[in-house]
């Protein structure tokens, strides 16, 4: 297995808490995989925006002579041809976490699950609020992924009498998410609950309702496994009962299941969906990583 | 009192009874005018009269308030400048009427371009060629006109003009840039144009161009005509009174020869790339006058003195030699220039009266915090010395006639009571008048020990005020005449290069 | 004679005008300067009609204290807007100045111990980050003579990189003790009022002092009319325009020094978009984005005109959140025909 | 007689002179103008010696290809900012052309039926979605008489969000059949030249023969150096200004016609930061930023040395990809340096 393969990575950048931890996780499995294998090569591209991810590949192509490309989607509709083409090029595609939006082109899928993720959130809301308990949300940046949690979310608490009092984008922001936080507490006299739908955004959330001195009223679910977040969970803080996995730690996963791919014989095609599992006091350990940045 | 002889053909263009407000106040009361093919017409007035409004409104710039403005006895049909061009009436504005980025050629065909989908440069290009040709001018078409100085821009503006084919024509002070070689040629134009049929307004403070043009005069004081003339009904003298009401002194003031201790020398200075090795003295009480051509390097002499323009050499104050790097060193060394571009130099023309005049010596006026009580007390004064006639205080000084513009600007320069001052084309548009009092003032400070360098076009002007004269050619000083030698002659001849030994006959410059 | 006796009332007349000083319609504002006023004033009775809850301290304060952070910057962006400049870099340099601000507390935290000198010196640290920032493009501007649009489009992307790269992607956080002692800084303040509102209230009224009766301001103006004039006039056109870059660096870390002890942290999305909401708040003001007129008090306006927006389309449930920005953009036009009158004039 | 000649050669002596000098700096472009090229010709050379593919025809497409939206767009910017506007909505009204566009298309297909009538329909409705919205800008700007800078933010909130409600917060996707017959129109070309290329330099010659050799071109000029001036001269300032928004709608709607076959969707994200990316290529090629002069083919250099840094960045793997911003930030405002003596002079 001495012959050489150049792999690309294209992802995101760091452009919020999430993708920040993302970023850091592809950078440490490439560091990682390039120490054990020195016969991989790997290019990584973080891009702002969908035009900038669908040139980067374009370049890996064309200049790095990647074999391969490891690719985590700004938007699925939009990459689903440049990825393709990829393909067609003969060139082995992994996809992770944002499906495309045509099947069966890429080579291996490794992703967290959306609807899983509002799903399990909006269960643990729904066991735990009493039929006629108020809520709030906060959305992400408007995206085919925000509609599916959203939805996933809004479909599990159906049914259960929990009113949902608004709705408004918090853009997986802290500040953004703060000052909507804020409104809402001017605006609404009871709230039994937030589900900030994201780590960042609760700590926002968490600010705006210390300054309102509403602590004990309401609690909040966020998500995704920040450690900060993991570390209240553990540490049993009423206001942070629970978070609701979906971990950035998947890029590495991708990235190590598709070096194997250059390094052996291993066959590794499929599909690998990391659930998003909820975290509770008792199994909090097992998600927290200190030495992330997210 | 008016007494003008009748004419019996039609006016070409004719105000009647026109009043003019901004805002609340009138400007014109009740105007009657009128404007005859093949006849030169000079309005003269003091400055803010109104003589600049009157052409705006003959030329569809301003709407009169009341009063109807007639083309060919009927109302004119024109609400605006570009429509009143296309009936050819045409205007040379106060204020240059240039795109600064645009080239000469540019501007002149704005709006006009020739050539069909495509522009013809090449056919503009030569039009404009052959303008200025005509006008005898070095200008090249393709120069920026930002990179001009101001009297090859009023080249411009009468190329523009003469471009337009006009059947009327005004003209307003547009010989105020000139130096008299370009008046002379603009002159003959004005000839040209006469013999044509075309229907002239012309203005000027230099009433001996009056005489010499005008077939008829109209004579403004504040807003009204007071006096209407044939040629040869009225002398200098005459036209200056009934501008300014009263009867008028000699403008000059009498020389002085008491010049003390040398205030400014200046060794081997030089401002790239034209102004090369001047040496000079200046001293205590002194008026210094520079004269030359337009292009000479006056300007550039004097703006690499105050630190405006990269130079070399030595300047040394009371003998002592002085680093003048900025504007503000050579504030801090008691010497301060005058432009003579007050549009782009010198004067913010959307601030108002106090703003300007403090500008440069707002330290003057309190330490934290500005002043504004003694601000005001400081316009006051101006308003007073220079006769300053503002409408408002606080209205923008761009709305200020170009006359009072000027008076303002001197106002602002002698502010910070300079020991040395240098003064380009102390001047320029400004009334018979006030010239005197200019003049008188330019004095006084020689009087009080300053020493002052008067820059000007106007020979009289120099000849009348300096006690010495410094002539500049090519960058260079070609001579210095003083005492019995000073005369319009001699200064002439340095002007021109011409030998001194050829006792040549040049009267007009 | 009598043909000379009118004018000369006339002149007469004309000189006891011009010397009553400044007339009414400059002393008052005029309708074209009380537009984004008007504008402010709809908006508030509009959130009263639609919240209740609009006009209570809680919310007053809420609003007030988050404009805060802009309204600084925007005080800072007048005066550099009123001189002809103009600065996109702002909302990075918020990010980066933050970033710096907390790893050096947290790295001092150990010399130092958790008290007030520490946070007095995370202070003087984010300020001196802010003045060398502010330093840095007004050098650039002035010595190097770049467009200003280049210069802090450049360092934008610098600030805005580096703060990523210093939290490694992540968000760099105040140590949780520090904070603590930290956050009365934000969230506390002095008979009722929240620190970051006075704070904001003092730097505008300095601001629209230093705009109004100032030589600096003075000089901003008339830089920004014509710099060639300015120059001519004595005045150290270079001097003054690299001060408002310096000054608004400075506001921009004294923002920071508010905005930290908020959330106690930084990324790379902190501040982000704020350089369009200061310039934005200073054109709704007023001041001319071409130069040569500047108006606090207007910016002021402005950024109170902009939160507001923000805080009545959540309290509100008008339409659908998708159209917020449909409904933000209609009203920061709308806000600007209120003064319209003054361009067409 | 003799006295009259020495001065008429002085003065002969002096027109030589006047004529010699200034044409050289004038007449050729000058370093200033040869700045962004000088820049743009020293990325090429770097991106030759960090890797050999650089110069492959594959990676030159792919580079000039994309750079084709931000540059057409960037052509009709020039004209705004030459004569004195700015139009900040162009990102956004990118992305509401193309959700319009898609829409239309989606519910044309039951009855046009896939074909190339249905996306000839689609590009019309483009241009025409293009010139509506370049009206729109147009009419806020020259008619109520609002500051451009507020016009167009306002106008960038309101489409931006309206594509985000159009698609309801997700995105808005091309059928996919009706993408298939599309696709060619960004990927194919001809002889060997791929489509956006071959539009893009079109519109460049186009946009540099109307800005030097048209009516058009040189009343943009007249106007952004001084609008009185123009109007005075018979220029109907208010139309010209009027079409440079119209013009550059329908460049943005033309860039829409290449952009969709590439991605084939559209949604919130679309087009972001296009408006500061065009502005940007506007300004690093030499037109200034206060209008009176406009250089389109200094803007096509702007553009191509942006998408060139981004380009090289993939190509070498310099440093952590944080600090991209970084370098790109340095490159931006290194390559105006080039052409500082411009400013100085
Ligand atoms: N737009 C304006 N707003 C207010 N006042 C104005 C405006 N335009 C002109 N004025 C005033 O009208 C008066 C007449 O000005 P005008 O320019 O006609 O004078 P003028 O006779 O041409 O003087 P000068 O010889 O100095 O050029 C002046 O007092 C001037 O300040
Ligand atoms: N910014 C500029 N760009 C190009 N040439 C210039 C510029 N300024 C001045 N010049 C040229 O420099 C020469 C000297 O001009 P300067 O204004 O010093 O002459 P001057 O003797 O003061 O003439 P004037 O009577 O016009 O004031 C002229 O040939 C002029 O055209
Ligand atoms: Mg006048
Ligand atoms: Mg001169």
């Amino acid at each position: 297995q001495g012959k050489k393969a150049v792999i690309g990575v294209s992802i995101p950048s760091a452009t919020h808490g999430y993708m920040g931890g993302l970023n850091w996780h592809a950078q440490q499995a490439i560091t990682r995989l390039k120490a054990t294998y020195p016969n991989l090569e790997f290019v990584l591209a973080t891009a702002g925006n969908v035009g900038k991810q669908v040139n980067d590949i374009e370049d890996m192509v064309a200049t790095r002579n990647i074999d391969a490309l490891v690719v985590l989607p700004f938007e699925s509709e939009p990459l689903t041809s440049p990825v393709k083409a990829v393909k067609d090029a003969g060139k082995w595609v992994t996809v992770v976490d944002r499906g495309l939006s045509q099947p069966g082109i890429e080579d291996l899928y490794v992703a967290g699950d959306n609807t899983a993720f509002g799903r399990v959130s909006g269960e643990y809301f729904k066991a735990n609020l009493k039929s006629g308990a108020k809520i709030v949300v906060l959305r992400g940046i408007p995206t085919t992924l925000d509609n599916e949690r959203v939805d996933a979310f809004q479909a599990a608490i159906a049914g259960s009498g929990i009113e949902i009092l608004d709705m408004q984008h918090g853009n997986w922001n802290r500040d953004k998410a703060f000052s909507v936080m804020q409104d809402y507490l001017s605006k609404h006299k009871q709230i039994d609950a937030v589900w900030a739908a994201d780590d960042d955004m609760a700590i926002g959330v968490m600010e705006a309702i210390a300054q309102a001195g509403r602590q004990k009223e309401m609690w909040i679910v966020g998500g995704a496994g920040m450690k900060e977040m993991i570390k209240r969970v553990m540490d049993k803080d009423p206001q942070i009962p629970v978070d609701v996995s979906y971990t950035p730690g998947q890029i590495a996963t991708a990235l190590e299941v598709t070096a194997l791919r250059f390094v052996s014989d291993t066959p590794v095609y499929g599909r690998f969906i990391i659930g998003s599992t909820l975290i509770t006091p008792e199994n909090a350990a097992q998600f927290y990583f200190p030495d992330s940045p997210f | 009192m008016s007494a003008a002889p009748e004419r019996v053909d039609a006016p070409v263009l004719e105000l009647v009874d026109v009043r003019k407000s901004f805002g609340p106040i009138e400007i014109l009361h009740g105007i009657d005018f009128a404007l005859h093919a093949g006849e030169v017409h000079a309005l003269i007035g003091e400055n803010g009269a109104g003589k600049s409004t009157i052409m705006k409104i003959l030329g569809g710039f301003l709407a009169p308030t009341s009063g109807a403005v007639r083309l060919d006895g009927k109302p004119a049909p024109y609400a605006s400048g570009a429509q009143a061009e296309a009936v050819g009436v045409v205007v040379i504005h106060q204020e240059f009427n240039l795109a600064p980025d645009l080239t000469v050629t540019e501007n002149i065909f704005l709006g006009r371009e020739l050539g069909g989908l495509f522009l013809d440069h090449r056919a503009m290009r030569a039009g404009t060629q052959a303008l200025l040709d005509e006008l005898d001018s070095p200008i090249r078409p393709d120069s920026r006109i930002r990179d001009l100085p101001v009297s090859d821009r009023q080249m411009v503006e009468i190329a523009k003009a003469l471009a337009r084919k006009a059947r009327v024509l005004i003209m307003d002070e547009p010989s105020a840039v000139l130096t008299h070689k370009e008046v002379e040629v603009l002159f003959r134009q004005i000839e040209r144009l006469r013999a044509q049929g075309v229907a002239l307004l012309y203005t000027s403070h230099r009433l001996e161009e009056i005489t010499r043009l005008a077939d008829r005069v109209t004579v403004l004081r504040d807003g009204a005509v007071v006096r209407q003339a044939g040629r040869g009904e009225l002398t200098e003298d005459g036209m200056a009174t009934a501008m300014v009401g009263r009867k008028l002194e000699d403008i000059y003031p009498p020389k002085r020869h008491h010049a003390g201790a040398v205030a400014l020398e200046v060794r081997g200075f030089s401002v790239p790339p034209l102004v090369r090795d001047i040496s000079f003295t200046l001293r205590r009480g002194e008026v210094l006058g520079i004269s030359g051509l337009v292009g000479s390097g006056r300007t550039e002499l004097a703006e690499g003195l105050v630190g405006l323009r990269a130079a070399t050499g030595e300047i040394l104050r009371h003998g002592v030699p002085v680093h003048v790097g900025s504007v503000r060193e050579a504030a801090a060394r008691g010497m301060a220039y005058l432009t003579e571009d007050r549009k782009e130099h010198g004067l913010l023309l959307d601030k108002n009266l106090t703003d300007n005049l403090t500008l440069s010596t707002l330290a003057r006026f309190g330490t934290v915090f500005i002043d504004s009580g003694r601000e005001e007390a400081a316009l006051t004064r101006a308003i007073g010395e220079f006769d300053i006639r503002a409408p408002r205080r606080d209205m923008k000084v761009g709305n200020l006639s170009g006359g009072n513009q000027q008076k303002l600007l001197l106002a602002k320069t002698m502010l910070g009571d300079p020991e040395v001052v240098i003064i380009d084309e102390p001047t320029r548009g400004i009334d018979v008048g006030t010239k005197s009092q200019i003049y008188a003032f330019i004095d006084a400070l020689a009087a009080e020990g300053r020493s002052v360098i008067v820059i000007s076009s106007d020979m009289p002007e120099i000849l009348g005020l300096s006690d010495r004269v410094l002539v500049m050619r090519h960058g260079r000083i070609a001579g210095e005449l003083y005492g019995e030698r000073l005369t319009e002659n001699a200064v002439v001849r340095l002007v021109m290069g011409t030998n001194e030994q050829t006792s040549g006959s040049a009267a007009h410059v | 004679m009598s043909d000379t006796t009118r004018p000369d009332t006339a002149r007469a007349d004309l000189a006891k005008q011009a010397a009553a000083a400044p007339s009414l319609t400059a002393r008052l504002p005029g309708l074209s300067a009380l537009g984004p006023l008007l504008a402010l004033i709809l908006l508030v009775a509009l959130g009263a009609y639609l919240n209740e809850n609009f006009l209570s301290a809680g919310n007053v304060t809420n609003v007030l204290a988050r404009s805060a952070f802009i309204g600084m910057i925007a005080v800072g962006m007048t005066f550099v807007i009123t001189s002809g400049g103009l600065d996109l870099s702002v909302g990075s340099m918020a990010a980066f100045i933050a970033g710096v601000m907390i790893l050096a507390m947290n790295a001092l935290l150990p010399t130092m111990g958790v008290g007030v000198p520490l946070i007095l010196a995370g202070m003087a640290i984010a300020l001196g980050a802010g003045l060398l920032a502010g330093l840095g493009n007004g050098l650039l501007v002035t010595k190097a003579r770049i467009e200003p649009f280049i210069v802090t489009l450049g360092t934008m992307g610098i600030f805005r990189s580096l703060v990523t790269w210093l939290a490694d992607g992540g968000t760099i956080s105040l140590d949780f003790a520090v904070r603590q002692l930290y956050r009365p800084v934000y969230y506390s303040g002095l008979f009722g009022i929240a620190w970051p509102i006075i704070v904001f209230a003092l730097v505008a009224i300095a601001g629209q002092i230093a705009m109004r009766h100032t030589r600096f301001g003075r000089y901003c103006e008339a830089i920004g009319s014509n710099d060639k004039v300015a120059l001519y006039s004595a005045v150290n056109v270079e001097r003054i325009r690299l001060m408002t870059y310096v000054l608004l660096g400075l506001l921009v870390g004294l923002a920071t020094v508010m905005y930290v002890p908020r959330l106690g942290s930084a990324s790379g999305t902190t501040g982000m978009l704020w350089e369009l909401e200061a310039i934005a708040a200073v054109i709704i003001g007023g001041t001319a984005l071409k130069g040569g007129y500047g108006r606090v008090w207007g910016t002021v306006i402005g950024v109170l005109i902009l939160s507001l927006i923000d805080n009545i389309l959540i309290l509100a449930d008008l339409v659908s959140p998708y159209l917020n920005g449909t409904i933000q953009g209609v009203i920061i036009v709308l806000a600007v025909v209120l003064q319209r009158s003054k361009s067409s004039a």
